[in-house]
């Protein structure tokens, strides 16, 4: 006879070892402080059984708990002398229960079932009753929620962004994405339609360091063929290209600051050696040629 | 999900002594005083202790706070109003009445739905009674292992570690939090029943044995 | 922050009494259609149109949630109340008087010093520096799923969506706000530091050991 109720829908699902075991002392009407354990022990076992039966997975804290019952019960049936506890290891008495250890545990279980059926009304009782978890961004007076933020914070990120771009491996596989040919043709046209770029933006756009260096060495080599300028006010100024000898161009940066005037002919690309007239600040210079490139110099 | 406003105990009303006011702020008159309060009880996203309430309106008077939140809550008594004063977590904070939880729960969609799981609130009520508590005095009181209840309870942000304890690995002390509070409504861990309230449940129990089964249908069942 | 995240394994199935269906939300009774509105205006982190509002009322009239609409901005008028009904892009949702700015920003001055976690930050300066950008992109730089994190950016104003790319699936463009420029002190995106500014940078990283590694893993690559 089984003490679970098939069929398997109404079966209780217990939480562990000490439910069953609880539920056990219910259905037998026991009172939890004066369990028979043979009774209890049977009751277990077949319980046990019964969800194998069912094919529910008996987890193995149910099983130590088995043994540890029908531990319980064989000391209670052995004479006295030899359940003393001599006869067991030492490193084992802490795992063995007596049945006071047994009805100690079960009674603190019980509580803390008792304190979560308290816990499940308030759950019920509060569950229509939601905080705002996020202020509002629209409240008038107040634009923004976010305290002013300083600059460096997002350039900072982002320089972090750029360097993890440059060294992320993957790049060495599509290396062929951009060609330095492509660039020349692409800013070649560009010029050529009288526009002026800027530097700055041109690598910001970027999506790595190896688009960057392409463009780069289109650049020197647009130079080399003498087709465009660069130029820069200053240290941190935008730096322009622009048609070779845009007046325009000249003036305005002129106006604003002189501009050094650097040759850069020991540079190699693409092996030929090249001696254009490039306009930089020689930060600048510093600034985008990494030591590969400079590495004639 | 990524959060503009996180760990809500860093804002634990009260507890940031070394920010008061910079520069005076003014007091709001007297008819402005419940206004005010409602606008900075619906903006907070953790609760204002009265203390805190006092800073934030120029140093007014608790016991002149205190009246003004009667007032609120006597305003939102009124039928029409979907919001209530809710003294939670040692403070206060509006919130949305819960006669209304199907609508609110239809809108949040990611909120949980469903009660908590029997292992959930088993395990959160013995966390919640003798926290600080280490994993494996949970698991000793619950005689099954807790690990994963214990890793959903802390995503749901229901308990957070809150220290180690000084013995051999350092194991991990979890205790509740604020978001605790909130799911069940209470203003401290105080307002949990306590030993004394528990024995009458017992005692209930012993004169009406259905009562424990009832509850574990509750977990089991559906 | 979500007060509690969906665990579906750990969750009962609705037992719930009171749940219906998913999809056969109750219309509120006339007399609930305010408290209702209230709540759902209350919960929302961002502003809800008439349809969204009639779907979430169990498909009332549109015109019926405009009356109610309006019964709540008369209540708000009341000079006792710091809420007010706001119509924004769109849609409403609750927000706090004006009048009460002072008292509103002396508390949020108390939050968080930065709010900003560093995986909102890092996100919002790929936004800011490759905008318009598309999710993917974005992921394909930071090599994580960052849809919670646009989401909360979006939620706080920073960015937004300011067109699609003409590729397959039309994926959204992402672009920064006049919050943004606001919250960074810049009067227009010209203002963020360039490339040009970011030598100091590199020149720091030249006295690095590890940075001349990486340079020349750079050229390797050319």
């Amino acid at each position: 006879m089984s003490v679970l109720y098939t069929p398997k829908f109404t079966l209780p699902v217990f939480e562990g070892p000490l439910d069953l075991l609880l539920h056990l002392v219910k259905v037998q009407e026991m009172e939890i402080t004066d369990i028979e354990i043979s009774r209890i022990t049977a009751q277990y076992l077949e319980a046990l059984q019964t969800m194998e039966a069912l094919q529910l997975e008996v987890a193995g804290d149910f099983l130590v708990m088995a043994a540890t019952l029908l531990n319980i019960k064989l000391r209670m049936i052995l004479p006295q002398e030899a359940s003393t506890e001599e006869a067991i290891p030492e490193e084992e008495i802490d795992e063995i229960l007596s049945t006071q250890d047994l009805i100690r545990k079960l009674v603190e279980y019980r509580r803390f079932k008792e304190l979560s059926a308290t816990l499940r009304e308030f759950e019920i009782q509060n569950k229509g009753v939601v905080y705002r978890t996020q202020a509002v961004m629209s409240v008038p007076g107040a634009k923004s929620e976010i305290p002013r933020q300083d600059i460096r914070i997002l350039y900072d990120a982002f320089s972090k962004v750029f360097r993890r771009i440059r060294t992320q491996p993957q790049h060495t596989v599509q290396k062929e994405r951009f060609t330095t040919d492509d660039k020349l043709v692409e800013l070649r046209s560009r010029i050529q339609l009288g526009h002026h770029l800027n530097m700055n933006r041109l690598f910001e756009r970027c999506t790595d360091k190896e688009e960057v260096i392409t463009y780069f060495l289109a650049i020197l080599e647009l130079a080399k063929l003498r087709e465009i300028t660069i130029a820069q006010a200053g240290s941190y100024e935008e730096i322009f290209i622009a048609p070779w000898n845009d007046s325009q161009l000249f003036s305005s940066v002129e106006e604003s600051a002189p501009h050094a005037v650097i040759g850069i002919d020991s540079i190699q690309t693409n092996g030929e050696s090249i001696s254009p007239q490039i306009e930089l600040n020689s930060n600048l210079a510093d600034e985008l040629l990494s030591p590969e490139i400079t590495g004639g110099v | 999900m990524e959060e503009l406003n996180p760990q809500p105990e860093e804002l634990v009303p009260g507890d940031s002594p070394e920010e008061t006011a910079d520069g005076a702020l003014p007091q709001p008159l007297p008819e402005e005083l419940e206004p005010v309060l409602e606008a900075l009880l619906f903006t907070t996203t953790s609760p204002l202790s009265l203390k805190r309430l006092s800073e934030l309106t120029g140093g007014l008077e608790e016991a002149e706070i205190l009246g003004a939140l009667n007032g609120l809550r006597t305003q939102y008594a009124h039928s029409q109003r979907g919001l209530m004063l809710s003294e939670v977590s040692g403070g206060y904070q509006l919130a949305t009445k819960p006669d209304y939880a199907d609508w609110i729960l239809a809108l949040l969609k990611h909120r949980r739905k469903n009660p908590l799981s029997p292992a959930l609130i088993e395990t959160l009520s013995i966390v919640a009674y003798k926290q600080p508590i280490v994993k494996a005095e949970i698991e000793a009181i619950r005689g099954v292992d807790t690990g994963a209840v214990l890793r959903t309870l802390m995503e749901a942000g229901l308990i957070e570690v809150v220290g180690t304890k000084e013995v051999p690995g350092r194991p991990s002390l979890y205790g509740t939090t604020e978001v605790f509070l909130k799911t069940f409504g209470l203003r401290n861990l105080e307002e949990l029943p306590s030993l004394g309230q528990m024995k009458e449940l017992f005692q209930r129990e012993l004169r009406k044995p259905a009562t424990s089964e009832e509850i574990s249908d509750t977990g089991a069942t559906k």
